[in-house]
């Protein structure tokens, strides 16, 4: 995944927009932090008669858990492919 | 994570950031709690006893549940 | 539920950090009020052949919005708890 | 809700907190009323004429919603 | 739908408030512009068989995001009445 | 779309805004391509094979919405 163009921006900038871009990846993990333990819980847990997790569960939110991260990992793959892809025709149509 | 001294613009931006986090997290706990737990006729505007226990179960399922991601995310992001 | 840790920050950063729990709480409290007419406008009201809301449906939304405020109090002391437990064997493993 | 004159740049973020709050608002009675009214299966790209009645009740209902729940918040809160 | 009242601040903060209006905006209908894709893709495509949207899920896509705009631009204008219908009353109110 | 040259803190805003609208578009790919073809037994922790190429064909079909989308947006905001 290629970021905005950089260029034109001062040093100064290219510094204040990188740390903008850390911040929003704090966040942006943080987020999905949680909504992977609310989907994962969503899907798992159903039964209220006990306070702790039994062993079903429990292995249920581990797979959820691990399907999601390697989900993610092929979606972000082709998503890189995508938006290549795209700014590479971006840039053929701005050529001619 | 860094050894180096964070300035303090920075460490600010993370408390702020540890805040959002846990405001999230508590108002996913709601939601996905009440989903589970309140009967959706709302004949009562109060919590009934099996509704009240569900709620408790279900706030500690889910911080387990917290807890059980932040490791496996801890050991794939490592 | 206890806030992050303020030792460290210089009295205008803790100011600083003062006023971002306050802008956060006003935007958390404003986002917690929508959420909660969409809950229970979905839950409550199915028909649209008026355009006022009528005696059932008026009741009904009352009932789920006082119902989600009690059931946000008893989670927040529950988190609370956790939170608070969390931190003491937190402290625990340093004191080690 | 405090007597002292609150320093602008308060007073701005406050501004933009209520037009923050009002996108909100908005966006939420955009997707209420599309999931209440809207039948999915796209036949045509136009609003039909029951769609439209029902979009307007829909609309008048959820607004009214809004007062009940911000009464009951506010008695809640005060 | 009328803006909150911005008599009082300086024109500074006016100017201010603008460009946090239009940056609101900005990200307000790229948040839209994301909200639509997926609730048309989730209403339209249920088939991957192959890679490439068929005509009918192609039409889908436009009826449903054809719709969507009407749809919303319907709804902004009953939200404006009620807005208009509640300063209005809220005048009323401090006039007396 | 002004002819006038943006002063380079409204520059910055822009980058950072078009950041985070890849980031929430990929995030809904994620979530709805996870819905579209995750089996929510959670039997396994891999993506079977069938799970793969799903993943495969969705983001791709989730993309082509992406354009038509965007196309209609466009024109209808022109």
């Amino acid at each position: 995944m290629s970021g905005p163009d950089a260029s034109g921006f001062s040093e100064g900038q290219q510094q204040e927009l990188l740390q903008a871009i850390e911040t929003m990846q704090t966040r942006d993990s943080m987020r999905m932090y949680n909504n992977l333990v609310e989907k994962c819980f969503t899907d798992c847990v159903d039964s209220f008669r006990r306070k702790d997790l039994d062993a079903t569960e429990e292995k249920c939110v581990q797979k959820c858990c691990e399907k999601f991260m390697k989900h993610s990992a092929r979606v972000g793959m082709r998503f890189g492919e995508f938006t290549a892809a795209a700014e590479k025709q971006m840039a053929g149509l701005q050529g001619k | 994570m860094a050894s180096q001294q964070p300035d303090s613009s920075q460490a600010l931006i993370l408390a702020q950031q540890e805040m959002e986090y846990r405001v999230a997290l508590f108002n996913k706990m709601v939601t996905s709690c009440f989903d589970k737990c309140i009967d959706r006729k709302y004949k009562d505007g109060d919590l009934n006893v099996g509704e009240n226990s569900c709620v408790d179960r279900c706030t500690s399922k889910y911080w387990q549940t917290t807890g059980i991601v932040g490791q496996l995310l801890g050991t794939g992001q490592a």
